[in-house]
């Protein structure tokens, strides 16, 4: 078998169609990087597209091993996505899936499966340093806590506060449905007393609270979560850009960063993509993380793919690199990465917004450096856990 | 809870009624006068959205600005009805009185719409911004710094509820198009050039979704996926309230509108839900809405 | 032309207290009072407008009153639904002919069949029961559409339409029928057919009629009740009706 | 002198049944009215002509085609019809079904004379079309008809429905209409306004026109009657 | 059905029984088995339109209700569910649930019809959904509830294909013939009528009511069988199962095939599966919808009945109206 196939999943429908877009820019950087060819072997890509939600996601993934006889997919993007892959991966043999950019804690943490690889931190590591740094730097002792309702933001906020409560903060929680767009009435529940704004919401919500907060005049400082200032926001003109300016947030990447391998992966990635966006989104890293490190563990193995890709999941299992942001990257045991987390600012670069790396943690592992029944026993992240008394 | 509060979050809901009514109102009106249920219409919404914000983006960057948004809401107007009219004169007029068919034919319309906004317009969220006029707090007596610009919505919802109300009970072709509904060929046997009423109506309820993009694109951003949660809400408002009622899209609204903001202050987890509650409920007591007239 | 001779019972088969029905403002029926007795012929007659329909509405459940009682056979069925009422044995045709336009004749007249049986709610049985789709025949017969027996009824004319609209009210064996102007739209020709059905059906069997073909109205009934503004102004006997000169002025004409 | 009509080789079919085979009618300046039993052809005659369902043959209103015109252009070109079932529209008051067809300018039929024809619609000027008794509806169908002054009213059975003393009515208003110089097509099941209405009465038999024959004949001949009509008085 | 109708139908099904000797894997499971496991919802659909006259749109709700019950109670859910049980428990109990909300949709919407029907019935749909969604303690919210692997059957697991393409088979061609059977008893026929003329079906004596009722709680049981299906098929349920797309999609497949014959519920479901499975390597990932939507839109502009109609016209079975009602039109065609 001279031919190695590599499927991979995305979303290029939907609301999340642009992420999906950017990560194939940067999985084709990866592909085009080694020439197409490990270990001697041709690489076939076939792609294909789901539309963010679980069900279409497996009918793909079915589609690219059972038709296209694929030997590793390499995807999803999104959460619900990642858990049901997780589950299928489970049914397959000999058949490898490595995640795209899917952020859900129990992709790996609960019930992993012995197939399934993650090279990207997730929602609650994306945190690490977060709440430290509001509590002490910042200073604020109470935050009103502005996030969308489900499971993705209560990893962040899970990560978040388990930081900030642990150093007295307090926390006045403050839930929207996801797809919120009229925040009017959570804006007036703000108390009065809040010293900052902790702003766990994606995309369009994001967009629509910072509008509608800078609409009555509302002027606290905001902390975002790892997925608040993503590019949609950034280069949207607009009323908000005056509360983003200063915000802090933590996650896996940063616009601007002075490590010589981000700035070459920039330029490559604006050179190869003028119509992309301008620095690469959290999608793109992802999953350009995800396939390096598949590219490498399948050179160490020599594109062995044979007895039920045994040697070639073992290589996964440790391969170490370095991902384009310059941090370390290995796998713990439920195969989830373990790397660095960044704190981020908004500042404004020449006229353009950006965020920009200004703190560092290393090896944040997937229970934030505890064991992992102690982390467990701490309960899936929920709307209510944790709570840190007095809220409210 | 403050009375400031109390108030805050009522006068909240009362202008996102607004919006809702505006945007409700196309719907309502189509369907009142054809009974044609255009499930294109959160699609058309989108079209204003999108083809305002291609009109506004050069011009707000230009010495025009000023003027940018008044001419993205007549681009998202012209564009939407001239859509409207292609809608009902190529596709739905010769089904006219096959209901099924023309909303089957208007979701095969819509989902295409979203797709091929998709590939022209890339999937980023924008927003428009109003002229520095209507942008910021005001104080308002009871409730403190509120937007501007949602009161202007409410004056805007006003505007299009006394117009509608006037052109449906007060002219000619409000009556045409109401006879329409119930029997079109007695109605051309009137002497009526049916088709050309059709359009005229199909036009102006395009219309109103293409003002509503523009003016909801102003208040909350615009993104993929709108096309549903607006169509959604015409859907509701409109059953609620009564279909093919102007009062009754009004109240429905209002009441959605009410619901979602103080939903939102009891209930954060189950805000959306309420909507559908209140929608079953009317339901289950009248079946025709709160002001509608009753099925026969 | 003179009726048959009433049926000597006693028994009341429909019984109206006070009954009246509102729409808004408008008192459509008010205050409307009558006893008729099972087997008797009764006419209903008065100006358009007057109430006779609604009246029938009232009584069959399609508006149920807003006011009064309905006794049929002695049972309040004021408060019942359509077709509670029809059930315990109330037919009636619709002055604006209202027929399963999607299904052949036959099927209308079989379902009517049906609907009057036990049974009528089953999942279990499929297929058509013979002595049923016989019955269904048999009252095709009787309203003479015979040969338009697999039309779908959308493709039929008015008349034929009215004709089958009496075989539907009939196919229950109702104990009281109330016929809606059934002589409207029946061609000349068919009118004197329509007469002879009325005559032939059978004695205990209470009918209810409006209609403004008086040869017809006149020819068929015991008694006239003549309304007007939704009350009941005159109630007589069919030759006495003619001479009244209220009768004449609100209804018949100078020339009657 | 307008609305004549004159109908040459008028067909229809349904599918494989040939309904209308071949109709030859004139109406020149004085009423004609139509009789037949029920299912002959009359009502699809006068849809035929509406151009409510496709029909070959030729019908000239003035001189001009009106066959394949559509619903609209007919009505327009001056036809009115009176339609058999009334079609009222359930969503317009008794009032705005006048308005919808009252013309402007000072025509021979308005509104108010509506009203003073049948005082019953003034009373239920605001009721809907639906909220109306059967007589009601047939008069406001009738009046929808003449309020549009057309040349050439077509009416299906307009005394359907109606008491005796409005029928006495509307026969002297179909009287009257003829002499103000409006066309009248009359298709009638009630052999007494058809023959006090017209000098001539067709007989419509299966598609056919059987006879046209001289109304004061009719009325008094019931065995011509019972030859084309099929009336039976022997009971 | 004529006896040719039933011969054509034997044949079918034999040929798919026979099938997975011919075709590999993939087309059996994740095209007919999907085909049929979704047809079954777009069944449930084409049995009210077509002899209800109800175009419901809460079809994906009510097999929603079952996969979310038979989630809860599934022994292999991940996390576990409030109320696990064995399978052959938990199946019969969703399908139960299913049934029950097909009753109650019937119920709220029993004085409605036509479009207003649809739009009623969309609103519940979106609903329940985004209930599924808020709901984090039963419906475990947005992640929904993963790991539903369904039964062993026969001592194989539940996901080999062959099990899952049988099973599926015979449920669908099970469901089918109850409904060509459903619609010829007084029932059905009275479904007919009431499409026709509520006032005047129940002036005959039957309960509108009633019968309205009892064909939406059997559209719920028809669906509750996909749903539970559709579950094992995705191996667990999520909000975006039962979301907008979902319910629209469902209708589009009934549409396409046809609603005129209850066939054409697996027919649209057919061409919906090899569209969506496949429509991407031909027109590229991103614009699949367009090719989607151009395609049910040509279909509903040339046929309204689909499919079906295409093909039974083309088959020149369709000389005249079709008759709408089997257990009558029979009769008036045999004059006995
Ligand atoms: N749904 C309704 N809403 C309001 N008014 C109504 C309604 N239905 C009937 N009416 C009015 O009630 C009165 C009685 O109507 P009804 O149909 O009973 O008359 P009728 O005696 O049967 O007359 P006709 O001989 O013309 O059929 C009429 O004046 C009519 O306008
Ligand atoms: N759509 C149709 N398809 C097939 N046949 C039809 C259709 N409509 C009417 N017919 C048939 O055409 C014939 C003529 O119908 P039409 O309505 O013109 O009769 P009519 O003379 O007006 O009768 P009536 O006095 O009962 O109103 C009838 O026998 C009827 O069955
Ligand atoms: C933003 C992404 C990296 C994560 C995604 N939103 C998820 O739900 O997992
Ligand atoms: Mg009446
Ligand atoms: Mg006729």
């Amino acid at each position: 078998q001279d031919v190695i196939r590599i499927g991979s999943i995305t979303t290029l429908e939907g609301p999340f169609a642009t992420g999906g877009q950017d990560a194939y820019r940067t999985m084709e950087m990866a592909f085009e990087a080694v020439d197409y060819t490990v270990a001697g072997k041709t690489i076939e890509w076939i792609r294909e597209s789901s539309d963010a939600t679980p069900d279409v996601a497996l009918a793909r993934a079915r589609k690219l091993i059972e038709q296209d006889n694929v030997d590793i997919i390499i995807g999803p993007l999104s959460g619900a996505e990642g858990i049901a892959l997780r589950d299928y991966s489970r049914t397959l043999e000999g058949r490898t899936i490595v995640n795209g950019s899917s952020g859900a804690a129990d992709t790996t943490l609960r019930d992993p499966s012995p197939n399934f690889f993650r090279f990207n931190t997730e929602g609650t590591q994306w945190m690490a340093g977060l709440g430290t740094h509001a509590y002490n730097d910042m200073g604020a002792e109470h935050v009103a806590l502005v996030a969308a309702d489900y499971a993705f933001p209560y990893a962040q906020v899970f990560g978040f506060m388990h930081e900030y409560c642990e150093l007295g903060g307090a926390v006045t929680k403050l839930w929207s449905p996801l797809n919120t767009t009229d925040f009017s009435s959570i804006i007036a529940q703000i108390p009065s007393d809040a010293d900052a704004v902790l702003l766990i919401q994606g995309g369009t919500d994001a967009l629509a609270f910072l509008t509608q907060y800078a609409e009555v005049g509302g002027d606290l400082p905001i902390i975002g979560g790892s997925i608040t200032a993503d590019q949609t926001l950034l280069s949207a003109r607009g009323p908000h850009q005056r509360l983003m300016e200063g915000m802090v947030a933590a996650g896996p990447i940063a616009d601007l960063n002075d490590d010589p391998e981000w700035l070459e992966f920039v330029a490559n990635y604006r050179e190869r993509w003028p119509d992309g966006f301008d620095s690469p989104s959290i999608h793109a890293f992802n999953y350009y993380t995800n396939t390096i490190a598949v590219l490498q563990a399948l050179e160490e193995v020599g594109g062995d793919l044979s007895d039920n890709q045994a040697a070639f999941q073992e290589a996964l299992a440790n391969v170490e690199f370095t991902n384009p942001m310059g941090a370390n990257v290995r796998l713990d045991d439920n195969r989830q990465a373990i790397s660095d987390i960044f704190l981020t600012r908004i500042v404004n670069d020449g006229g353009t917004m950006r965020t920009e790396a200004f703190g560092r943690t290393e090896d944040v592992s997937q229970t934030m450096g505890m064991d992992t029944e102690a982390f467990i026993a701490l309960g899936s992240p929920s709307r209510d856990n944790p709570d840190c008394p007095p809220a409210r | 809870m403050s009375l400031q509060f109390i108030l805050t979050v009522t006068l909240n809901g009362l202008t996102l009624a607004a919006l809702y009514f505006i945007v409700a109102s196309g719907f309502s009106l189509i369907f009142g006068l054809m009974r044609t249920v255009n499930m294109a219409h959160g699609a058309l919404y989108m079209v204003g959205a999108y083809i305002g914000f291609a009109v506004f983006d050069p011009i707000y960057g230009s010495a025009w600005y000023s003027y940018a948004w008044l001419i993205a809401i007549v681009a998202g107007i012209a564009a939407v009805a001239i859509l409207g009219v292609v809608m009902q004169v190529v596709f739905l007029g010769w089904m006219q009185g096959q209901e099924l068919r023309q909303a089957l034919v208007t979701i095969g319309l819509s989902i295409i719409i979203a797709d091929q906004l998709l590939a022209n317009f890339g999937g980023s969220p924008f927003q428009f911004f109003a002229p520095d006029m209507l942008f910021g707090p005001v104080q308002v007596p009871g409730v403190g710094r509120y937007p501007v610009f949602r009161l202007f919505q409410v004056g805007l919802a006003v505007a299009v509820g006394v117009g509608l109300w006037l052109l449906l009970n007060k002219t000619r072709l409000g009556i045409m198009v109401r006879a329409g509904v119930d029997d079109r060929q007695m109605l051309a046997a009137c002497g009526v050039n049916v088709p050309l009423v059709a359009a005229t109506v199909f036009a102006l309820g395009a219309a109103l979704a293409g003002l509503g993009g523009v003016i909801g694109a102003t208040a909350q951003p615009m993104a993929l996926g709108v096309d549903a949660r607006f169509l959604l809400i015409s859907l509701v408002v409109v059953i609620v309230g009564g279909m093919g009622s102007i009062g009754g899209t009004a109240l429905g609204a209002i009441l959605i509108g009410l619901a979602e903001q103080w939903g939102q202050v009891f209930f954060p987890t189950y805000s959306v839900i309420l909507t559908f509650v209140i929608m079953a409920a009317v339901l289950a007591i009248r079946p025709q809405g709160l002001m509608g007239r009753k099925i026969a | 032309m003179t009726p048959p001779p009433p049926l000597p019972t006693d028994t009341d088969a429909l019984v109206l207290k006070g009954v009246g029905r509102r729409f808004g403002a408008l008192a459509a029926v008010s205050n409307v009072s009558m006893t008729i007795k099972q087997g008797e012929r009764r006419a209903v007659l008065g100006p358009n407008g007057a109430g006779k329909t609604t009246l029938f509405n009232t009584i069959c459940g399609d508006f149920p009153p807003t006011s009064g009682r309905i006794l049929l056979f002695g049972q309040d069925i004021s408060h019942l639904k359509p077709h509670q009422r029809a059930r315990l044995g109330i037919g009636r045709t619709y002055q604006t002919s209202l027929l399963f336009t999607g299904l052949s004749v036959l099927e209308n007249l079989y379902l009517a069949v049906r609907g009057a049986r036990k049974g009528r709610f089953s999942m279990l049985k499929a297929g058509p029961d013979d002595a049923d789709v016989a019955h269904a025949r048999a009252l095709a017969d009787r309203v003479r559409v015979t040969q338009l027996l697999s039309a779908q009824v959308d493709a039929i004319s008015h008349g034929q339409r009215r004709q089958v609209e009496i075989g539907m009210a009939l196919a229950g064996n109702p104990k009281l029928l109330m016929l809606d102007e059934p002589a409207a739209g029946l061609s000349a020709a068919e009118r004197p057919e329509l007469v002879a059905l009325i005559r032939s059906l059978p004695r205990e069997l209470t009918l209810v009629l409006i209609e403004h073909d008086m040869d017809v109205a006149l020819s068929n009934a015991d008694i006239v009740t003549v309304m007007k503004d939704g009350e009941v102004v005159v109630e007589n006997t069919p030759d006495l009706i003619a001479d009244d000169p209220v009768v004449q002025s609100i209804y018949l004409g100078e020339g009657h | 002198m307008s609305g004549h009509l004159e109908i040459r080789g008028l067909q229809v079919r349904f599918g494989r049944a040939t309904i209308l085979q071949g109709i030859d009618l004139s109406v020149l300046g004085a009423p004609l009215s139509v009789v037949g039993r029920n299912g002959m052809g009359k009502t699809t005659m006068c849809s035929a002509l509406m151009g409510m369902v496709s029909a070959s043959g030729s019908a000239k209103l003035d001189g001009k085609e009106i066959l394949g015109l559509g619903t609209g252009r007919v009505a327009r070109s001056g036809i009115a019809l009176v339609p058999q079932g009334r079609r009222m529209f359930p969503s317009l008051s008794v009032h705005e079904h006048l308005v919808l067809v009252a013309q402007k300018g000072n025509p021979a039929w308005t509104i108010d004379r509506v009203y003073e024809t049948f005082p019953r619609l003034a009373e239920r000027r605001r009721n809907g079309g639906d909220q109306l008794s059967g007589g009601e509806q047939q008069m406001l169908a009738i009046s929808r008809a003449l309020l549009m002054n057309p040349k050439l009213v077509i009416m299906d059975e307009p005394s359907e429905g109606l008491a005796p003393v409005i029928v006495d009515h509307l026969i002297e208003v179909l009287r009257n209409i003829a002499t103000e110089g409006m066309g009248l097509l009359l298709i009638e099941q009630n052999l007494r306004v058809a023959t006090s209405v017209s000098e001539q009465v067709a007989i419509m038999v299966t598609g056919k026109i059987a006879a046209t024959l001289n109304s004061a004949e009719l009325a008094a001949d019931r065995d011509l009657q019972n030859r084309y009509l099929g009336v039976s008085h022997g009971h | 059905m004529t006896n040719r109708q039933w011969l054509m139908t034997g044949a079918v099904v034999a040929l798919l029984l026979m099938l997975p000797l011919f075709l590999p894997n993939f087309w059996l499971a994740n095209i007919l088995g999907r085909a049929m496991v979704y047809g079954i919802v777009a069944l449930s659909l084409t049995f009210l339109a077509h002899y209800g006259g109800f175009i419901s749109l809460a079809q994906t709700m009510m097999a929603g209700v079952a996969g979310y019950a038979v989630a809860m109670m599934a022994p292999t859910a991940i996390p576990l569910g409030p109320f696990a049980m064995s399978y052959g428990y938990a199946i019969p109990l969703a399908v139960l649930a299913a049934t029950l909300t097909g009753a109650l949709v019937g119920l709220i919407a029993v004085n409605t019809r036509e479009i207003y029907l649809l739009m009623i019935t969309l609103a519940l749909a979106v609903g329940f959904s985004l209930f599924a969604q808020s709901n984090t303690q039963w419906f475990r919210g947005y992640e929904g509830i993963r790991n539903i692997v369904g039964p062993e059957v026969f001592g194989m697991p539940f996901r080999t294909h062959l099990v899952f393409y049988y099973v599926a088979l015979i449920t669908a061609v099970l469901l089918y013939l109850l409904v060509l059977y459903v619609v010829r008893t007084p029932f059905g026929l009275a479904l007919q009528a009431i499409r026709d003329s509520a006032r005047r079906t129940s002036a005959i004596g039957f309960s509108v009511a009633l019968h309205r009722i009892g064909a939406f709680a059997l559209a719920g049981f028809i669906a509750g069988c996909g749903g539970v299906l559709i579950t094992f098929y995705n191996i667990g349920i999520t909000p975006s199962s039962i979301g907008l797309w979902p319910t629209v999609a469902v209708l589009i497949m009934a549409v396409i095939g046809g609603l005129g014959h209850p066939v054409g519920a697996f027919l649209g479901a057919l061409i919906y599966a090899v569209m969506d499975t496949f429509a991407s390597s031909i027109i590229g990932h991103d614009r699949f919808n367009t090719l989607i939507g151009l395609v049910f839109l040509t279909i509903v502009l040339v046929s309204p009945d689909g499919v079906w109609g295409i093909g039974k016209r083309l088959a020149g079975l369709g000389g005249g109206k079709e008759p709408v009602s089997d257990p009558v039109a029979k009769l008036t065609a045999g004059g006995k």
